[in-house]
């Protein structure tokens, strides 16, 4: 396996950059560490843990696991299966909010 | 990556070069090395796992009529007299990204084959990666003083501790797990085998630089995971 | 380990100047392929009995072990089949066998069959040994991981069939393993036998996952010169994808197997609620049983079509080779192997209308059952249609392709009766289900496995199976097997259930014991029509017509290599290169009724084709 | 023989099969004719398909056999034929779902004077319950569930007190009145399915599920378990009785209700500690 080999050259980034990343991932982790600390609830929070964690993970992803630099057959290959996730995470909150009506609606108390 | 070269191939940019790239011949992934590919499916096949975890976890949780424990208190901390929500997670957190910090830049230090600086790194990462199980046992040993297991859980609902434990402890097998390759590699990096092309022990395969960068995919991986983790179990 | 690598091959650097196909000399413009981005793969070659074929790293003798060992298992699975069969047939005959024999014996047979015999059959059997091969690479990109998976899975067989001598017995909770019931005392095997039945299945799962790796990233990143996505064959390209819905199903087994085995050791409620049993209220409290099943068929649908994929591709390619004819609408049939794939995650509550579900899902999941279904007919249709005007060979492979279409168009159409949500509520859990599923994936696939051995077994071993011992193998197992299925569809209409140990007194299923009696004993001479085959694999290997190379003049790279069978390393020194799809079949005006994959353009002077 | 034939004998065996089968559904026996008329607009479709993709295919086999010297026709693809075809399947396939579809709505929505009925399954058994004249199902938990309160009600729930309880598997349904089954389990997953009622849902533990129907032919009927729950599965049977107005009343008028149960149960209690006293 020396296929590597033509392209030697190429695969390393200036060290500024991962510096930068690594900064923005303490403080968006301290953000999210924030909103428990302030205890915002609700939409806000939600909205706000959401948003840092997949601010978070898009970081990682794109700059330290180097997806940003990769070839677009690789990046839509990873990311297209989400699809089947996302899908499942959706349904399962609709079956999650019918089992918990079930015990609560009929007469028949608890699980 | 951005920059590759491939004798009598032009790279085009964006999804024409996705088309160009899946209709060509030999590989379709131009330019990634086998074993970096095989890492990335095998994430993908990973993040299946923690994906149904974390799905079972959201039903599991939002179909009990009973109460669930509150995050904040239970992960909180008592320091110098006041308890601080979620403390030690919050360092274990910044532990874990300072480790995937010294990981990839082990990668970058790797390419440029240096090999002193690299090997360091790769030890700070193992380092940072064993004091994260560390905080992690203590996390456990804490919970299971105050009465909370698998099976049963004096703030609430049973499936809190069941979750808890079976989550937190894939993650915890994951990073140990790193660990221990991460010392494999420092070793492996120090001893020169990447340099020589020094076969693998049971692969045989030839050694080479691009393995770390391999290892530093599973490594943030771990990171990632844990992101969501953070996210879900101890901000919800 | 490492000393004994030597290379035997002998790598040659590739430059554009010294291309085109072995050496045939005239190269012009029109032969150009762009150069290898890939340096020739470094080859770990075995010197003991032990590296050779015990822990081999070539993927064709890993191929071949995991075929044998999954037709091992499978034949255990067809004794329990039997087993099942004298019960439901001839109760009085099978005295010795009580309600918990009979419920262990479906599970395991459930099991067995779909995972440890198709699964590994079709993926680590023909997937081994033919990916490599037919896109032109060396061997599989991770030899050491491959021969690991194969012993994997070794050990998943071992603790599987472990479990029939565990105190209890093996698990009898059905293959769904649906809990709370799988792991309460009312079913057999609730003890070691569950435990061992999930752990068997984590170590599949794990092997399976090595295994996958490496036919994914040899199929993605290891080509040959020339060897485009859309030139590759279809049976590369359904086990491709299988092993693509594997990846990212397997997971989904693999969490609630996980989960429910922490159910039974420690005692958690992931799946459990409050249950009394007894008269006693068990620890357990607040989980939900429905979570499991929606887990489980997360991983179970995609996993029918781990199964139906590989035989859908490789019976096209048979079809098209014996047909001497290309395959009607190649386009067509990649896209509509990787939409079926795709669609397979988004139906896969459609075996949970009754469940108790949120009743809404059904909408979602009947349309996109029934989506699914469009796609699978355009493969159906381009199937006959490749027969529509071809030349067609009459012999066993083509028999087993023909009884492919019949059993599997029979079964999909009850599969659209059962995917329509409101006709599912009538059917399902009774035995249309049992017969719907043997039809489309007991038998249809079992055929392309059977076509698939007569097909290739030249190619493995170098002679040729007896055709007349395969055509009486083959009318045996087609009538046998479809007079088993089809009329058990009506057992279903009249509402008998399955997994009823008996039926015994029920007013209305009393004129069902006949049916019952004749499925039996077809069951019988079916099973025993395949020790047919095992004869004829003993009798060829030993006096066998030997085979030569491609006696089936296919175009496609495996019947290419320098020596048949090939050798480690496939390729001798110097990979192939490709200059065409492998379905150039009766091109008008060409010497042959076929042209290689290899054969470059300029070699083809009379044709009036256009060159693909 | 041509191997054409034996296929095309197995396709006219299967329809002449269907045709004279002698198994063939029960008649239905409840408001749920439309599900064998969804059924029978599948046979003719998916039939009618089979048949012809089969006949067509033996049509091949016969007419492109192979001779030495012919050569088969070169076509990659035909992108006319491949268009029509795929819209003519999708349209049979709509067919199939719109009616599909429009009966699942009905089913999985209850009519409002539907009867609620309890059906409690255990590993193997059945017992009901039914309102009383509140027309309320009294709340439920499993843990009080024991041999003085079998049904596990919550004693401070009034509206349990007057509740029809019935410690047998057999029920009594009214002709012509819609029945909402709600289904519960105290163990493992069961199925309660009349077949000729045609409608089944199964019973899980930990949730109450349900379906409903109307019977409209007074007889007796056998219920069976159609979902495993364990060794006894196949034995786990019951009975209905679908009977007309009156003799329903007549039957649920001998039934006990849940106080008659408790005043029952403390009469033996008080006659045991007399007992005990003297
Ligand atoms: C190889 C395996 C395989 C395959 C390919 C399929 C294919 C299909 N299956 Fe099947 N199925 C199983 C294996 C398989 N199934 C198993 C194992 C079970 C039971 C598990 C258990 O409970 O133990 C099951 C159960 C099962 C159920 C659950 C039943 C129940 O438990 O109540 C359903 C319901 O929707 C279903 C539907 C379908 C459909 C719609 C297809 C479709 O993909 C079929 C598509 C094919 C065609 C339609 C034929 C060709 C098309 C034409 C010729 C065109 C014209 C057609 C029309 C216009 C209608 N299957
Ligand atoms: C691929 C899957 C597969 C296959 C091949 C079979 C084959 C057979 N099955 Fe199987 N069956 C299942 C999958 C399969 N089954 C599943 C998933 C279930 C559900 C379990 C559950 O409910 O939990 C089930 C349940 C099931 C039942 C229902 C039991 C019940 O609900 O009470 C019955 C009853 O008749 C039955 C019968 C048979 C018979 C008679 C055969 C065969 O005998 C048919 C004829 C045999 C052959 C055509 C030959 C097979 C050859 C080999 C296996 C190996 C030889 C190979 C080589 C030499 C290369 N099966
Ligand atoms: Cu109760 Cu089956
Ligand atoms: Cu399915």
């Amino acid at each position: 396996m020396e296929e590597t080999k033509k392209q030697e050259q190429t695969t390393t980034h200036k060290i500024g950059i991962y510096l930068w990343i690594w900064g923005l991932l303490f403080v968006l982790s301290f953000f999210s560490y924030m909103v428990d600390w302030f205890q915002f609830q609700g939409l806000l929070r939600w909205t706000l843990i959401l948003i840092f964690m997949f601010l978070k993970a898009g970081l990682i992803m794109a700059f330290f696991m180097h997806l940003f630099w990769e070839r677009y057959a690789l990046v839509n290959v990873l990311l297209w299966p989400m699809t089947a996730i996302a899908c499942f995470i959706f349904l399962m909150v609709a079956e999650f909010q019918y089992t918990l009506f079930t015990r609560l609606f009929y007469f028949f108390i608890g699980g | 990556m951005s920059d590759l070269k491939i004798e009598g191939y032009e790279f085009k940019p964006g999804y024409r070069g996705m088309a160009e790239d899946t209709g060509s011949a030999q590989t379709m992934f131009k330019g990634v090395h086998w074993g970096k590919a095989m890492m990335w499916i095998f994430l993908l096949s990973d993040t299946f796992i923690f994906s149904c975890f974390l799905i079972s976890y959201m039903k599991g949780r939002g179909s009990t009529p009973v109460e669930w424990p509150n995050p904040s208190e239970v992960f909180a901390l008592h320091v110098g007299g006041v308890d601080v929500p979620l403390l030690l997670i919050a360092i274990m957190t910044f532990v874990l990204i300072t480790s995937s910090g010294t990981m990839a830049l082990a990668v970058k230090y790797g390419y440029e084959k240096n090999r002193k600086m690299c090997g360091w790194l790769i030890l700070a990462t193992a380092i940072g990666g064993l004091t994260f199980v560390g905080m992690q046992a203590f996390e456990w040993s804490k919970l299971i003083h105050e009465g909370v297991r698998p099976w049963e859980n004096p703030f609430g609902a049973k499936q809190f501790g069941s979750f808890f434990f079976m989550i937190t402890g894939f993650h915890g097998t994951h990073v140990s797990i790193g660990v221990i390759f991460l010392f494999i590699y420092a070793y492996k990096t120090f001893a020169g085998h990447y340099d020589e092309r020094k076969r693998g022990w049971f692969t045989s395969i030839k050694g080479d630089y691009v393995e770390i960068e391999i290892l530093g995919l599973y490594w943030h991986f771990v990171d990632l995971v844990w992101v969501f983790i953070f996210a879900f179990f101890y901000l919800w | 380990m490492s000393e004994d690598n030597n290379d035997k091959i002998i790598i040659q650097s590739q430059s554009s100047e010294s291309i085109s196909g072995g050496g045939s000399g005239s190269t012009t413009d029109i032969d150009y392929v762009r150069p290898a981005e890939v340096g020739d793969q470094d080859l770990y070659h075995g010197h003991s009995f032990i590296t050779k074929w015990v822990f081999c790293q070539d993927a064709k003798v890993i191929g071949v072990q995991y075929f044998l060992l999954a037709t091992f298992t499978g034949i255990i699975g067809l004794i329990l089949s039997w087993l099942m069969r004298l019960q439901l047939g001839f109760p009085e005959l099978a005295s010795f066998m009580t309600a918990e024999h009979y419920y262990q014996f479906v599970t395991m047979h459930g099991m067995i069959m779909v995972v440890y015999f198709l699964t590994a059959l079709f993926l680590g059997g023909f997937g081994n040994f033919l990916i490599p091969l037919m896109v032109g690479a060396r061997d599989m990109v991770f030899p050491y991981l491959n021969m690991v998976s194969f012993w994997m899975f070794f050990i998943a067989v071992v603790v599987l069939l472990a479990s029939f001598f565990v105190p209890g017995g093996p698990t009898g909770s059905g293959w769904t393993l649906y809990p709370p019931q799988s792991i309460l005392e009312g079913t057999p095997g609730s003890g070691m036998g569950i435990l061992l039945m999930c752990l068997s299945l984590i170590l599949f799962v794990a092997g399976f996952t090595m295994g996958g790796l490496n036919y994914l990233i040899t199929v993605l990143q290891a080509r040959t010169r020339g060897m485009t996505l859309m030139r590759m064959p279809l049976t590369v390209w359904g086990i491709f994808t299988a092993t693509v819905l594997a990846m990212l199903a397997f997971p989904a087994l693999l969490v609630g197997s996980l989960m429910m085995s922490l159910d039974k050791i420690l005692g958690t409620s992931f799946f459990m609620p409050t249950i009394l049993q007894a008269g006693e209220v068990l620890e357990y409290g607040g989980g939900s049983p429905i979570l499991f099943q929606h887990l489980f068929w997360f991983f179970g649908h995609p996993e029918v079509y781990i199964v139906a994929l590989p035989a859908f591709g490789i019976i096209s390619d048979l079809i098209s080779v014996h047909s001497r004819k290309n395959i009607f609408g190649y386009r067509m049939m990649v896209w509509a192997i990787v939409v079926i794939g795709g669609l397979s995650f988004f139906v896969w509550a459609h075996h949970m209308y009754v469940s108790g579900m949120n009743p809404w899902f059904g909408f979602f999941f009947a349309t996109t059952t029934l989506i699914i279904a469009v796609p699978t007919a355009m493969k159906v249709y381009n199937w006959v249609l490749t027969l529509w005007r071809g030349n067609i060979r009459l012999n066993t492979v083509m028999l087993w392709c023909l009884g492919f279409i019949v059993t599997f168009v029979n079964g999909g159409i009850t599969g659209i009766f059962l995917g329509n949500v409101t006709v599912d509520v009538p059917l399902s859990d009774t035995y249309f289900v049992i017969a719907h599923f043997h039809m489309v994936m007991g038998i249809a696939p079992l055929m392309v496995i059977m076509g698939a051995v007569y097909h290739w077994f030249p190619l493995v071993t170098g002679r040729m199976l007896s055709e007349k011992l395969g055509k009486w193998h083959f009318w045996f197992t087609f009538l046998g097997a479809y007079s088993i299925y089809f009329p058990m569809h009506y057992l279903g209409f009249i509402g008998v259930p399955r997994r009823y140990f008996e039926m015994y007194d029920s007013p209305y299923v009393t004129s069902a014991v006949g049916m019952n009696e004749f499925i039996s004993t077809a069951a019988f001479i079916v099973g025993a029509a395949q020790f047919i085959l095992i004869y004829n694999i003993i009798k060829s290997l030993k006096t066998g017509k030997p085979a030569g190379k491609n006696p089936w003049q296919a175009n496609s790279l495996e019947w290419l290599t320098p020596s048949v069978p090939p050798e480690h390393g496939n390729w001798g020194d110097r990979l192939p290169v490709v200059h065409r799809w492998p379905y150039d079949y009766s091109v008008p005006g060409a010497k042959e009724d076929f042209i290689t994959q290899t054969t470059p353009p300029s070699d083809v002077t009379n044709s009036e084709v256009e060159k693909t | 023989m041509h191997p054409g034939i034996i296929f095309f004998l197995v396709i006219l065996g299967s329809v002449l099969f269907h045709i004279f089968t002698p198994w063939y559904w029960t008649d239905v026996a409840s408001n749920w004719g439309s599900m064998d008329d969804t059924i029978t607009l599948t046979f003719w479709v998916g039939g009618g398909v089979f048949i012809a993709v089969c006949l067509f295919m033996v049509y091949c086999v016969f007419k492109f056999s192979y001779k030495e010297g012919r050569r088969a026709e070169y076509k990659p693809e035909d992108k006319k034929l491949e268009k029509i075809l795929t819209w003519a399947t999708t349209l049979g396939v709509a067919a199939l779902l719109a009616p599909g579809l429009i009966v699942w709505n009905q089913y999985i929505n209850v009519p409002k004077n539907a009867i609620h009925i309890d059906v409690m399954a255990w590993q193997w058994g059945w017992q009901y319950r039914l309102p009383g004249e509140d027309g309320k199902l009294g709340s439920t938990k499993i843990k009080n569930i024991n041999d003085n309160n079998p049904f596990g009600i919550i004693l401070e729930d009034p509206n349990g007190k007057d509740d029809i309880l019935i410690q047998s598997d057999v029920i009594h349904l009214k002709n012509n009145r819609p029945v909402k089954i709600l289904l519960r389990s105290v163990d493992v997953l069961h199925n309660w399915y009349v077949p000729q009622f045609r409608a089944k849902m199964d019973a899980v533990p930990g949730v109450v599920t349900y379906y409903w129907f109307e019977p409209n032919k007074a007889g007796e009927y056998e219920v069976l378990c159609a979902e495993y729950c364990g060794v006894g599965h196949y034995g786990m049977r019951g009975r209905v009785f679908v009977k007309n107005e009156e003799d329903y009343k007549n039957w649920l008028q001998e039934q006990e209700t849940f106080s008659d149960l408790i005043a029952k149960q403390e009469e033996i209690e008080f006659s045991k500690t007399k007992l005990a006293k003297k």
